[in-house]
């Protein structure tokens, strides 16, 4: 039987190589409690509005009712779950938080009232100040250039957000989506000029006050 | 006079309360079933029937140093003995416009509804109150000390503060 | 019946939901209601800026609840904010700073106060949809109606904000106030359940498959219903299912045909006999014709 | 106090013993038991004070004995729980070491202290006061006796589904004379409703059935169906009790039950019948369901012509062969133009047939329901007098016991006990939006699909669709509708779960559908419970552990044309998954009945915040209530199945049992009363009795307490401008030893 | 053996106690026979040295009347306490604190600021305040000190029996002096009058009604008074159920109500929180608005269930530091 056993291994590995290299990987798979981080929950949960994750009963319903729900790596049950066991390099990394359209449906049908939507908003100022988002999704960068304009001029200028938004990410998109572009500004509907607030200061010294 | 602290930083209010027998006391034994914790700022008395306060009750906790005076009883048509809450009602709602001319903030009176299965609003309540109550600061009464070495009526007991005892 | 208005940034002249502007303009003057623009408004912050700051984002949106205060010292201010978004995120921004006070709301007022603001909360913030319906009244419009969209298949999409989860005005699951309006017009209005699934405005710029995904499953429920036209509250909801729809009719293989989309101001306008001119119809690009011949000629039933 | 009497605290005869429980670590893991007790040595008149374990034990109570009968104590002071929980067992404790029972006093640190308080300090310093107030408070106490009433050895039972029922039939039985009072036209309840009973799968009515007609037949059981309780007065032992009997239009002491007078009613056929959740229609005069008990009819006032119209409308289908063709047509048109809303055709055309035929009895009905629709209420009803025709259901009785004219009558009776069994009501399906039930029609409530599985129910027994006639290719059950939910109810319905296995199976075994069951736990903690859902696993029932997201009909594929699409997280799986299915059933969970407020103010009894009625103590007193003498059974206290609701049923039934039979009842000597050398007589407390126990001696013109109707609230205490009235173990003396010994010492 | 000494002394009152034993009319002749009366600065010249000379205890009985709210009132109130072998506290101001209590509504500086400044017929431009020491020409003149607040004479010295009343009836001070001078006395503490509430006696008592109920109260001024029957059955304000027996109806006599002057039983701890209590419950009604109207009918709280006893009740004056009034 002893001789047995590595002949058997010997031969599965011929026939795949990769598969005893598979299995070590497969490893990963069994989560050990170590590599959780047991106060990813409570830092969720120090958010407004997050505490009530806890009361989670994994019933699926957000998942059920996600329009985005497929595709998602992870759909809002499991990212709840995995808040709460700890998962906290999986659940920052992923790009479900990315993809949630803050649509509310979520919010509305769960049915022990947790407001996963700001869940979300949650780990995604998590994930950036972690630094921990998904590289070249385009999502966490539209919210950055929307942020960055948007703190500067107190008012938004979807063309140039849109166009900023490009360029960081895949610059060969504006060409596909000229045509658009021009078939919007012959119809007056899209704008290139930058509006802005009059009272910036005031702008600002609130969000710098809420800041601290 | 006990509620000589001063600084208001340290200052546990004291809160008597006299809750019903029927609605009230009931509700803050299952606020203790449910083990919802509150305040430990109020001492429960209890009493049959709201209705059986008397003011002079409630001038009594304030004068042995209470900061506060909360009375329970049953909601307006569920008294267990028909209207003694009503009856209840009638005397807090006069001698709270007594209070007022006497100085003392309405805060330091309340009287509320708390059916037996209310125990959160125990809960909400005590705390409620002992959060006010620690924002106005102790109640100080200018009770003459006797100035005369003969022997203390009770009426003007004084009560001692907590140094002398511990 | 006056409210302050707040354009918001997709509303304001020079956007994507310019024609929804128009059309509301042109609607309310005919109803007599008056219309006074928020002064020095801000961006409200969107659904991104909770991605990145979320008390900055309370920050930005609290400072057009602080100024509608200010301009409106002796009454309650009633702010219209006809962009769902927009409508959400002030309601949400009020909500949060009453109920997580410790949290939200007092760093917002301080920052409020350092501001030179005195915030109390009282700001109401209205939908046009819920202004119309609501204050001004199905039968007050009824009686404006000068061209009855009779025999007009409509389908109301009242978008994914609207309803939920702060508006108090209808059912989250099942609204019927925009079906309740257009029925006021004369059009039939489409019983479908879709009334409120994400149109995936949000996605559609970044990740353009799934938002075009989402856009199709509505248009193409739409359009299997028989809708003649879908009309939407929201200026992301109305550029998402019309400007991208050549691109879902190519993604569908043909799944979809061409389906006018139309802000429901627009659709109130036109019963109203408003000219096209005037509520923006020149913008669509999904040209929107409203045949008589559709109409069911009376006395057959 | 300035005056004769200036009172000492210092009592040189009160020996108070404090006894301080740990109530195992309950108390003691957040009080400092120890300190309470030294601080508790340093207190006036206390010689002896101590602390253990679990005083509620009988080491524990002995302790308490042996320090009385040695001498040490004559004053019994326990720290532990509730006196609501303990107090009798100490004051049984203190009178069996051999002084009076109310020489005792009970602090509350456990519920007040230990349970509610975060930090050892806060509960230590809060423990130590309430002892104290008990120290100060109970040298103030007085010997005092107990009193006893006698009991009404009747008992009302109310409510007669199967808690009642059965409470109402352990009593009879026991040789007691019970009220069953219903409000419904029949006893029986919800489970009359159901076809089979889980997990045996016994038929309901197999088993239902005999206990009704028991009920009906039982010598010392009076039901009154169609009644409600108007008024309760009185207290334990001694209730006086009102029940109204509502107008049934039927006198159910004459009828057989012979439906007679259905057949002959000619009202419309068409009012839903509430028996079968609407899914099939009856008739104004009814039966509510063929095993109905008592076996009466009942008009329904809503729906027949006598109380809508003012009378049964002319039946031209009938022979009218004495009327020429010529009348005929004019009848007929006149009937038309009736219909027609035509009020001014219809007179001219009554009034050119009456010009012929005078006596005609159906014109001169129409003639007056014209001039009734028109506003000529006088003439109508002179017209109405010369109408002669007698109502249908009138003529057919062969008891004579229709009676229109019923009004309502009150009947009054004294009862010892009350055993409330009012059940509860299922939760409105409409309400959950999401679900569409009301918007698409296959969308059913458990209910419905019970009565359609029933084979005494619309269809015979068939489950088939709203049409009537499509049978189900596949079904999707969604469990916890209305139950688990922040935005309905938050508690789980208990009954749901397997009630919804019952009805797969029953599916499955009728129709052969796919039958999914959407779940978030499938809770079946029951004796054979489990089984029975290992035999539903076995049966090819698809599980998918996910609440439903929403019922809906918008396609995606071919396959979903036509159908219900119910879409749900499959957790276990991890998928989303869309089932498309011809019925979709709601397991709408419990809910308390809509009136259950005003039925606790009847009754004075308290309701939880859900509104279920409230036990006075969930573990050790299930089926009292705050109220003595007034019982609880069945699922008026709570979601329950029929197992449990007979179980409760019984239980509430002995304890109404024992309270009956032993004939009297003991009171707390809490009694008000005056002092006579100190009342002067203002007579203001007079007025402030509710139960008019105080009086004006006559003679001394002074206010009297009559010991015997005193409950004891305090209320003419409190009012008593001189301090002439007190109130047994409240007395102003002890409460306000009580306040200077809660604040004094810390 | 000489006759027994006693003496009348005045403080913070108006002086109808005074009066009171001129009223004895020709009882007093008895008792000026039976008694040396050796200090009554009210009616003849006794200086407060005549009783610093006299031995301690040597005045049998001391009659002090009035509240005591300056340094020379408790002066003397302590000089007299020592001298003499009982102190009687005579009406309600040295009693309960009488009606100079009610001034522990208000601090004392407002006190003066009223008085020397704003009251209207003041006129005090330099706005000169009493000071109790002053340079005046001749060197310092000295004043007493005003108190903080008013006491009742057993707040500041130990008192042996209270006669109540504004002023205490003849009959109860003839009884008292009698009871004195037979030996014949109650306990220490005592208050010299019946201990039960007026109502008991009272001429009008037969015309109550069986239940005592009103929707409001009335001032006398409002209705017009039924000279025969029960005041407070006619929705008055009458607190003889709350107050001692022994007044011998003066007021009601006089049609009015009571205003409590005799002071509470002794099962009664604050007069005025327990008259409150047994007026608020003859109110019949049960809607919180409603109780609320109804209570506008009673103006001044304080003022008519405190109107003799504030400085004795519970909270002897009202408070100022927490921001009340």
């Amino acid at each position: 039987m002893q001789q047995e056993t590595p002949k058997q291994i010997r031969f599965v590995g011929k026939l795949d190589p990769d598969f005893v290299q598979k299995m070590w990987r497969g490893w990963k798979k069994v989560k050990f409690e170590e590599e959780m981080d047991p106060q990813f929950a409570e830092k969720v949960a120090s958010y407004p509005g997050c505490n009530t994750l806890f009361d989670c009963i994994q019933c699926g319903t957000c998942s059920g009712i996600c329009p985005m729900g497929s595709f998602m790596e992870y759909a809002p049950r499991k990212i709840v779950g995995m808040i709460r066991a700890g998962f906290k390099g999986e659940v920052l990394t992923s790009y479900t938080t990315w993809l949630c359209a803050s649509c509310y449906a979520c919010t509305v049908e769960c049915p022990k009232n947790i407001k996963i939507t700001d869940i979300m908003y949650a780990l995604k100022q998590l994930a950036i100040k972690e630094h921990m988002h998904p590289r070249r999704l385009p999502i966490p960068v539209l919210a950055r250039q929307f942020f960055e304009i948007v703190k500067k001029f107190g008012r938004n200028n979807e063309g140039k957000v849109v166009i900023n938004m490009y360029f960081r990410t895949n610059p060969l998109l504006p060409l596909r989506n000229l045509i658009m572009g021009i078939k919007l500004y012959l119809r007056g509907r899209i704008a290139f000029t930058q509006d802005k607030i009059q009272n910036i200061p005031q702008l600002t010294k609130i969000l710098n006050t809420v800041k601290m | 006079m006990s509620n000589s602290q001063s600084k208001p930083s340290d200052f546990t209010p004291r809160i008597v309360a006299f809750f019903c027998n029927w609605c009230t006391y009931t509700a803050s034994d299952l606020a203790g079933t449910a083990r919802m914790t509150y305040a430990p700022n109020a001492r429960i008395i209890r009493v049959m029937c709201s209705g059986r306060i008397d003011p002079q009750f409630v001038m009594a906790a304030y004068r042995n140093g209470a900061d506060g005076v909360l009375i329970g009883g049953c909601h307006p048509g569920d008294c267990h003995y028909q209207e003694g809450n009503y009856k209840c009602l009638r005397r807090i709602t006069l001698l709270k416009r007594m209070l007022s001319q006497l100085g003392i903030e309405s805060e330091r009176l309340r009287l509320e509804w708390i059916s037996a299965s209310e125990g959160d609003r125990v809960q909400r309540v005590v705390n409620e109150m002992t959060m006010q109550i620690k924002a106005l600061g102790p109640l100080k009464l200018n009770i003459p000390q006797p100035e005369h070495s003969h022997a203390v009526p009770t009426q003007s007991h004084t009560p001692k503060s907590k140094e002398v005892v511990s | 019946m006056s409210y302050l208005y707040y354009p918001g940034c997709c509303c304001s002249m020079k956007a994507s939901g310019k024609a929804y502007e128009e059309s509301l303009m042109a609607v309310l003057k005919k109803l007599g209601v008056t219309l006074e623009e928020l002064k020095d408004w801000n961006c409200c912050g969107a659904t991104m800026y909770m991605a990145i700051d979320q008390m900055q984002a309370f920050g930005m949106a609290s400072r057009n609840l602080a100024l509608a205060e200010q301009q409106c010292p002796n009454k309650t201010p009633e702010l219209m904010a006809p962009c769902s978004a927009c409508y959400v995120v002030m309601n949400k921004t009020k909500h949060f700073i009453e109920d997580y006070k410790e949290q939200v709301g007092t760093p917002i007022r301080n920052a409020l106060k350092e501001a030179g603001f005195t915030y109390t909360g009282k700001t109401k913030v209205r939908h046009p949809l819920d202004i119309l319906v609501n204050d001004i009244g199905l039968d007050k419009i009824r009686q404006h109606v000068k061209k009855p969209l009779k025999g007009l298949k409509v389908a109301s999409y009242y978008g994914c904000l609207l309803v939920r989860p702060y508006s108090e005005f209808d059912d989250v699951h099942y609204p019927r106030s925009m079906d309740n309006l257009m029925e006021a017009l004369g059009a039939s209005s489409l019983e479908w359940p879709l009334k409120t699934r994400c149109c995936g405005g949000s996605m559609t710029g970044t990740v353009e498959d799934a938002g075009l995904r989402l856009s199709y499953i509505i248009l193409n429920e739409a359009e299997r219903r028989g809708a003649d036209v879908v009309v939407t509250a929201c200026p992301f909801c109305q550029t998402n299912l019309e400007c991208f729809q050549q691109r879902i009719q190519r993604k569908s293989k043909g799944g979809i045909s061409d389906l006018p989309i139309l802000f429901f101001t627009q659709l109130v306008g036109y019963a109203m006999g408003i000219p096209e001119r005037e509520l923006g119809f020149h913008r669509l690009f999904v040209p929107f014709h409203f045949s008589p011949k559709q109409v069911v000629t009376e006395g057959v039933e | 106090m300035k005056d004769q009497h200036v009172h000492h605290f210092e009592h040189t005869d009160v020996k108070v013993g404090v006894y301080v429980c740990h109530c195992g670590i309950n108390i003691a893991s957040k009080v400092n038991v120890h300190e309470v007790v030294e601080f508790a040595k340093n207190l006036p008149n206390v010689t002896v004070a101590t602390e253990y374990k679990f005083m509620c034990s009988d080491a524990g109570q002995d302790i308490i004995v042996q320090d009385i009968r040695s001498g040490k104590v004559n004053r019994v002071i326990v720290a532990s729980c509730s006196p609501l929980m303990h107090e009798i067992t100490f004051r049984n404790a203190t009178q069996h070491g051999g002084i009076n029972p109310y020489f005792f006093q009970m602090a509350n640190i456990r519920e007040h202290v230990s349970w509610v308080t975060a930090e050892k300090e806060d509960a230590t310093v809060k423990a130590k006061a309430l002892v104290a107030a008990a120290v100060h408070r109970v040298s103030k106490h007085t010997s005092l006796e107990k009193k006893y009433f006698p009991v009404n050895p009747n008992v009302l039972v109310v409510g007669g589904g199967i808690a009642g029922i059965q409470a109402a039939l352990t009593i009879a039985n026991a040789g007691k004379k019970v009220y069953l009072v219903e409000r419904e036209p029949t006893i029986g309840g919800h489970m009359a409703k159901f076809d089979k009973t889980f997990p045996t799968l016994d038929c309901a009515a197999c088993i239902l059935t005999p206990k009704m007609s028991q009920v009906r037949s039982h010598p010392n059981i009076t039901l009154w169906t169609y009644a409600e309780v108007e008024n309760v007065s009185g207290y334990v032992g001694n209730f006086t009790v009102q029940v109204k009997h509502k107008k049934r239009y039927i006198n159910a002491d004459t009828c057989i039950g012979c439906k007679a007078c259905v057949d002959a009613c000619i009202g419309p056929e068409n009012i839903p019948d509430e028996f079968n959740e609407g899914l099939s229609y009856r008739k104004p005069v009814y039966m509510p369901f063929p095993q109905a008990t008592p076996s009466v009819v009942i008009i329904d006032e809503n729906s027949c012509y006598h109380f809508t119209k003012g009378g049964c409308p002319p039946d031209f289908s009938s022979k009218n062969g004495h009327l020429s063709p010529q009348l005929q047509s004019l009848l007929r048109r006149a009937n038309e133009c009736f219909e027609l809303r035509d009020f001014q055709e219809t007179l001219k055309l009554t009034k050119e047939i009456l010009k012929s035929s005078p006596e005609h009895q159906e014109t001169l009905f129409l003639h007056a329901q014209t001039l009734y629709q028109l506003g000529m209420i006088n003439e109508a009803t002179e017209v109405m007098r010369n109408v002669m025709v007698k109502e249908r259901c009138v003529a057919a009785c062969p008891k004579g016991s229709v009676d229109l004219y019923q009004t309502e009558a009150i009947s009054e009776i004294q009862v010892g006990a009350i055993i409330i069994a009012t059940g509860f009501k299922t939760f409105q399906g409409e309400r959950t939006t999401q679900y569409g039930y009301k918007r698409y029609p296959n969308v059913f409530t458990s209910l419905e699909i019970e009565r359609l599985v029933n084979a005494s129910g619309p269809t015979g027994g068939e489950i088939v669709l709203r049409d009537g006639k499509t049978k189900p290719k596949s079904v999707a059950i969604l469990h916890c509708v209305g139950s688990r939910d922040l935005h309905s109810n938050r508690y789980c319905s208990r009954v749901c779960c397997m009630y919804s296995l019952k009805l797969a199976h029953l599916i499955k075994e009728r129709t052969g559908a796919e039958v999914y069951n959407f779940y978030i736990d499938m809770r079946t903690p029951g004796k054979g419970y489990e089984e029975f859902y290992e035999k539903l696993c076995h049966e090819n029932v698809h599980f998918i552990r996910g609440r439903a997201a929403e019922v809906t009909d918008w396609v995606l594929s071919k396959a979903e044309l036509g159908k219900l699409v119910v879409r749900a997280e499959d957790t276990l799986l991890g998928m989303v998954r869309r089932v498309p299915v011809d019925m979709v059933v709601l397991s709408v969970g419990l809910e308390p009945q809509t009136d259950a407020e005003e039925v606790r103010r009847k009754f004075n009894i308290s309701c939880s915040k859900e509104g279920w009625f409230l036990e006075r103590h969930p573990k050790l007193a299930p089926v009292n209530t705050f109220t003595d003498g007034i019982f609880l059974a069945g699922a008026c206290q709570g979601p329950k199945d029929i197992p449990d609701t007979v179980a409760q049923a019984g239980a509430a039934a002995a304890e109404a049992l024992a309270l009956i039979d032993i004939g009297y009842v003991e009171m707390e000597p809490n009694t008000a009363f005056i002092t006579e050398e100190n009342c002067s007589g203002c007579r203001i407390c007079v007025a402030l009795c509710p139960y008019t126990a105080i009086t004006t001696d006559p003679v001394k013109l002074i206010s009297v307490v009559n010991p015997a109707l005193c409950k004891g609230c305090g209320t003419c205490v409190a009012a008593c401008p001189s301090g002439a009235a007190q109130q047994n173990l409240f007395t102003d003396e002890q409460i306000f030893e009580e306040i200077e010994g809660v604040l004094e010492y810390v | 053996m000489s006759k027994p000494k006693i003496g009348f002394y005045w403080c913070a009152s108006c002086g109808g106690c005074e009066e009171a034993i001129v009223d004895l009319n020709e009882a007093v002749l008895d008792v000026v026979a039976a008694v040396d009366i050796v200090f009554w600065p009210c009616a003849m010249d006794f200086k407060k040295s005549d009783v610093e000379a006299m031995a301690d205890k040597e005045i049998t009985a001391i009659f002090i009347n009035g509240a005591i709210r300056s340094s020379e009132q408790f002066e003397m109130a302590e000089l007299l306490r020592k001298k003499s072998q009982f102190v009687i506290s005579f009406g309600s101001c040295s009693h309960e604190g009488g009606i100079p209590g009610l001034a522990n509504l208000y601090k004392k500086e407002d006190l003066l600021s009223t008085v020397y400044s704003t009251a209207f017929s003041t006129i005090n431009p330099n706005y000169t305040l009493p000071q109790t020491q002053t340079k005046v020409p001749e060197g310092i003149a000295t004043l007493p000190e005003l108190w903080e607040t008013v006491k009742s004479l057993d707040q500041v010295i130990d008192v042996d029996y209270f006669l109540p009343g504004c002023p205490p009836p003849v009959k109860l001070v003839v009884d008292a002096v009698t009871a004195l001078l037979s030996g014949n006395l109650p306990p220490k503490g005592a208050v010299l009058a019946p201990d039960k509430a007026l109502c008991d006696d009272c001429t009008r008592k037969a015309t109550k009604p069986e239940k005592l109920q009103h929707k409001r109260f009335y001032r006398p001024s409002e209705i017009l008074i039924d000279p025969e029957k029960c005041l407070l059955a006619q929705g008055l304000l009458c607190l003889g159920p709350v107050t001692r027996m022994g007044c011998d109806w003066a007021c009601i006599n006089g049609n009015m109500p009571c205003t409590g002057c005799m002071g509470p039983t002794s099962r009664v701890r604050d007069y005025g929180a327990k008259a409150l209590s047994a007026m608020a419950s003859v109110i019949d009604l049960n809607d919180e608005e409603e109780i609320q109207k109804s209570m506008d009918s009673i103006v001044d709280p304080v003022g008519t269930f405190y109107r003799y006893s504030l400085a004795t009740s519970q909270l002897h004056s009202a408070i100022h530091t927490n921001g009340g009034k």
